[in-house]
């Protein structure tokens, strides 16, 4: 298999790298808007209306068009607002939510895939970044809302680091490896299946740790509409405005192909070319999110933490302790 | 602990449902026939007789007629000032004799305030193009061919009557 | 030197544009941390005077004003003013109007309650109620265009009954309403009153005591919250209410949780009166026989009704002219909001929306 | 202008003392095609003619209500306390002197068998010479209704405030300082509701001008 260690570092071989990192991006830029405008669709219909279909064919080109409109926008920075902080929190919430899909295997083939033998590290490592540039945009803009909405965020998105981490604890103990790849690769072997089988538990709290992480209904305390009028990002406009949703999004896809790899086989599947596997898996997660996002009211902020602490952390321990069990006995 | 997955399921069972949007700019609603939209004015009927002034919570109609030659009222301006105007139809309801309705026009947006101020040919126009005015037409249409049957067939009546009458003439004047 | 950390009460002021707050109503609390330590409402942005302006109209001419009192149930509204002057002229009103006023009236409650529903779902956050809602809306709406000519400022009633009969048909369209709703009631139970989240965020919040409520002299479905059986509907039956059965919804623990389900239930008791009034209409006149220039013999009259939000009451005080002297609007939600400040110091600032969501206030009711 | 005003308000307050619910106004369909509207004063002569119709029963049994009550109360309260009893419909009115409205208030409160602890409607009226404040109270546990209210002149109007007693009329008290001009006594915050502070003039007073708040140029003094 095709592998960048085993290549001389020419000139060549850097800008062929360079050449994969920005096709990379440019595929999940392109993936990313289209969550965006999949979201708008799957919740319109869920609400009886039929969401956008004014730009472009069937509204299609609808986030082109506000991607557009944001980078034309006038971008303000409040006046006694901090300015070098207040440009440079976009950027720290984004950057990292691209880094993390450099070890996501999208295809069998995983040219584009950093094999990274502690890939899972890796990726809870960066995108607890991300948490920086939210707190940090909330208090640059000076504003009471945005303070209050940065550090409700903060507080969230640290209590659910953990059982999101624990909740895949379970999984590297059956696959035995950091890696994402090998993770798949066992995952086709296993005798039990799917790690979403044996790891039940282990899902369920991943899945509510992932909602939780990416500050999306019931938990989207930071940006409660009703109460905080869009959180710590009120102050922000145009592009910088764009980072932060672009990176929400990105988030979106990035944990939708993270559960896809450890717990829905990744790209492993009978038929059908390995990368419509994944396309497939990671979009039944995305509609997942969005599907709760129509559904559930939001959760008070107390709750939240009481519900990380008291619950979700005790029952993702449990989870350990019984796959440890559970390996030794089976 | 299953409640939310039964809210779960009724949402997801709304995506099957038929869509309600309704494709504004190039769809229009259609109203039912009591619908207040704007006014429509119909000269001829009006014998200013000032009701409609008088009625209106925040007297935003205002009118002027004279007397002409066979001592008939006939209305010469007729103002409604549609920045307070608050569409609540008594005028329409007071009116004796229907010169002043309502149309199911709704879009009364406008880019400056001077353009609020009706007159009566714009109101008039409004009947013309949206009230029904096409009924009326016809109706009258109608009114005048009846009446013009009616004459005639009350001539070829009366002229059967005369030949009978003449017939029967010697038999007294009945 | 004190060593304790020096904290500053932080003052944030929730309105007058806040996306929850119902329209214009600004309030000032004082936050220590996520903490209210008081809670000051401001109202009046919306008061446009109705009452000086009802001074100079005849009683006709006040009506349309009466519509956007409480534009979201204004039937209501029209009735609270017409029955006190027909209370005041002693006037008896024709069978088939009275009819065709109960229909419109328990129409417009269930609007007003699916609204509340609606917006109290999405201040806590779920967006899809609110959107579900005004489909049922609109089919009553419709039905008031149908009938009145307008879909929110209805201008219907008249002293002495209404100013027109149902169009052909609208009798049955409403028979057909009944079963639909019957069924959207029931999705909307099942949607939202199981949903744990929605329990957490609800029950045992902003709990009203029964002699508060009585002191605070609360109204409609605030005061029944609490359990006191007070219902004007029954109490003090106006109108032909007593032709039909149909029972008083009272809850216990007069928290944020018992005021959403009284909703909910009172539409469907609300669904049964209309059933039974579209059942038992008959033909006759709509207005009674009533002279051209209304003028009421001097003195003073007050009747109320159960609007949406509570007791509806108009006090005039006449002097035999054909322009009341005096004319006051009992406002449910006025009234109704006074006890917001009780319940929301000590409580936490994600409970404020909440709390202030289940008292049901409409501003132009408010600020009248 | 003026005179017609007063010569209204004097009829006004004479008609409200009877404050019997005479019998339909027979305003004949004639006087209605009439375009123009007849003087009002033309019309009450006519009317006050006519025989006095026989008084409403409803009235009568109101009025021996409110006899009743005014007696219990002047038992507790002293004589001095109810100044008169009439009735709207068939709901006693007893009007009660100023200085013993909160006394009067409680009384009907806490008294066992009185017991009227729900208020339904606080409002105030100018009738020209006096502002009036009415109140209807409600009994829970009997069912019963009575209207309750007092007088204060209209220029230093003070009423002492119900709001210790019942927190119910809080804001009403606040609008009708704010529209009337009645301070209201050991109110908690009495400050105006529905207008902002800088406003001035009691917009529900019969003699109040729109001029009052006209903006002015800096340095003129307001009218």
């Amino acid at each position: 298999m095709f592998s960048w260690q085993t290549q001389p570092l020419t000139g060549l071989n850097f800008l062929g790298m360079v050449i994969g990192a920005v096709i990379v991006l440019m595929v999940v830029l392109v993936v990313v808007m289209y969550t965006i405008y999949f979201e708008r669709k799957v919740i319109g219909w869920m609400q009886n209306r039929i969401g956008p279909n004014r730009v472009g064919p069937f509204g299609l080109l609808q986030s082109a068009a506000d991607v557009f409109k944001l980078l034309l926008k006038e971008d303000i920075v409040p006046a006694n607002a901090d300015r070098l902080m207040f440009m440079i929190a976009p950027i720290i919430a984004f950057v990292p939510s691209f880094m993390v899909l450099a070890v996501i295997p999208y295809t069998a083939a995983h040219v584009f895939t950093a094999g990274l033998n502690v890939g899972v590290l890796y990726y809870i490592a960066l995108s607890s970044i991300s948490i920086v540039g939210i707190v940090l945009g909330g208090w640059a803009s000076n504003n009471k809302y945005s303070l209050v909405g940065g550090l409700r965020s903060a507080a969230q998105m640290i209590s659910y680091e953990i059982p999101l981490g624990l909740s895949i604890l379970g999984v590297i103990m059956l696959s035995g490896s950091l890696n994402l790849n090998t993770i798949v690769a066992h995952q086709a072997t296993d005798r039990f299946g799917w790690y979403i089988i044996p790891q039940i538990i282990g899902f369920v709290v991943f899945v509510i740790a992932a909602i939780a992480e990416l500050n999306r209904t019931p938990f989207d305390l930071p940006e409660a509409e009703s109460e905080l009028v869009a959180g710590y990002f009120t102050e922000y406009t145009g592009f910088r405005f764009a980072f932060y949703m672009l990176s929400e999004y990105v988030y979106v896809f990035a944990i939708a192909s993270l559960g896809t790899t450890l717990f829905l086989g990744g790209w492993e599947g009978p038929f059908l070319p390995s990368w419509l596997w994944f396309a497939l898996k990671t979009s039944l997660f995305i509609f997942f999110l969005f599907w709760v996002r129509a559904t559930m009211p939001r959760i008070r902020i107390d709750q939240l933490m009481s519900f990380a602490w008291k619950v979700l952390i005790p029952v993702a321990l449990f989870n350990i302790l019984l796959t440890g069990a559970l390996s030794l006995i089976l | 602990m299953f409640g939310f997955l039964k809210g779960l399921s009724v949402t997801f069972g709304q995506m099957t449902k038929k869509k309600l949007t309704l494709q504004y700019p190039e769809v229009k609603p259609e109203w039912p026939e009591r619908f207040r939209g704007i006014h429509q004015f119909i000269p001829e009927h009006c014998i200013v007789c000032n009701q409609c002034a008088r009625i209106c919570p925040t007297s935003c109609i205002s009118l002027s007629g004279n007397r002409d030659e066979n001592k008939k009222m006939h209305i010469d301006t007729y103002d409604i000032n549609f920045e307070i105007c608050i569409l609540c139809d008594l005028c329409t309801e007071v009116c004796p004799t229907e010169a002043i309705l309502m149309t199911d026009q709704f879009e009364l947006a406008t880019y400056s305030r001077d353009e609020l101020y009706k007159d009566i040919h714009w109101l008039y126009e409004n009947h013309v193009k949206h009230g029904n005015y096409q009924q009326l037409q016809a109706a009258k249409v109608q009114a005048a061919k009846e009446a013009e049957e009616k004459a005639k067939a009350a001539e070829t009546e009366k002229a059967t009557v005369e030949a009978s009458t003449a017939g029967s003439d010697k038999g007294g004047d009945a | 030197m004190s060593t304790t950390l020096r904290s500053e009460e932080m003052i944030l002021n929730v309105g007058p544009q806040h996306p929850s707050t119902h329209g214009v109503f600004r309030l000032v609390v004082t936050l220590d941390g996520e903490q209210i330590v008081d809670a000051d409402p401001v109202v009046g942005y919306l008061h446009r005077g109705t009452e000086k302006l009802a001074e100079g109209l005849q009683y006709t001419q006040i009506i349309p004003y009466t519509d956007r009192l409480d534009y979201i149930a204004a039937m209501l509204n029209n009735y609270a003013l017409v029955h006190t002057v027909e209370h005041a002229l002693d006037l008896e009103i024709p069978a088939r109007a009275e009819h065709l006023r109960i229909l419109v009236m328990e129409l417009n409650r269930i609007a007003s309650h699916l609204l509340f529903l609606g917006t109290y779902l999405l201040d806590l956050g779920a967006m899809s109620p609110f959107l579900y809602v005004f489909q049922e809306r609109e089919r009553i709406v419709q039905l008031f265009n149908e009938i009145s000519g307008a879909r929110l400022t209805y201008n219907y009633m008249r002293v002495g009954g209404v100013k027109w009969d149902a169009p052909p048909g609208w009798i049955e369209k409403v028979r057909e309403f009944v079963p639909f709703m019957r069924e959207k009631v029931k999705m909307y139970d099942k949607l939202i009153s199981g949903n744990e989240i929605f329990l957490h965020r609800v029950r045992g919040i902003g709990v009203i005591t029964q002699e508060d409520a009585l002191q605070y002299s609360l109204s409609g479905i605030n005061l029944r919250s609490t359990g006191i059986r007070f219902d004007l509907r029954k109490n003090r039956t106006y109108s032909i209410y007593d032709q039909f059965d149909f029972d008083m919804v009272t809850a216990e623990n007069g928290d944020c949780y018992d005021r959403y389900y009284i909703h909910l239930e009172e539409i469907r008791q609300a669904l049964n009166i209309v059933e039974q009034a579209a059942a038992q209409i008959p033909d006759g006149p709509v207005l009674g026989k009533v002279p051209k220039l209304i003028r009421i013999p001097a003195g003073e009259y007050y009747t109320s009704i159960e609007g949406a939000r509570g007791e509806l009451g108009v006090y005039i005080v006449s002097d035999g002219k054909d322009k009341p002297y005096r004319l006051k609007f009992r406002r449910p939600s006025f009234v109704n909001l006074q006890i917001l400040r009780k319940m929301l110091i000590g409580q936490s600032m994600a409970n404020l929306i909440a709390i202030l969501g289940a008292v049901n206030i409409v501003l132009g009711e408010v600020d009248a | 202008m003026a005179d017609d005003k007063k010569e209204d308000v004097t009829e006004v307050k004479s008609e409200i003392k009877t404050g019997s619910a005479e019998a339909k106004p027979t305003a004949s369909t004639k006087e209605a095609a009439a375009p123009t509207a007849k003087p009002a004063s033309k019309v009450t002569p006519a009317k006050a003619a006519k025989a006095p119709q026989p008084p409403d029963p409803r009235v009568e049994q109101a009025v021996k209500q409110g006899e009743a009550i005014k007696a219990a109360i002047e038992k507790k309260l002293g004589a001095d306390t109810v100044e008169e009893v009439t009735a709207t419909k068939d709901i006693p009115i007893l009007r009660i002197a100023s200085a013993k409205w909160r006394e009067a208030v409680t009384f009907l409160r806490d008294d066992p068998e009185q017991s009227y602890n729900y208020v339904e409607l606080f409002a105030g009226t100018d009738y020209k010479d006096y502002i009036e404040v009415v109140l209807y109270f409600y009994s829970m546990t009997h069912g019963t209704y009575i209207n309750v209210k007092t007088r204060t002149p209209r220029d230093e109007a003070i009423i002492p405030s119900l709001t210790p007693v019942l927190p119910g009329v809080n804001w009403e008290e606040r609008e009708v300082y704010d529209l009337l001009g009645v301070t209201f006594e050991g109110h908690p915050d009495l400050r105006r509701i529905m207008m902002w502070d800088g406003w001035n003039g009691y917009p529900l007073r019969k003699d109040y001008s729109d001029f009052q708040n006209m903006p002015q140029r800096e340095g003129e003094p307001h009218s």
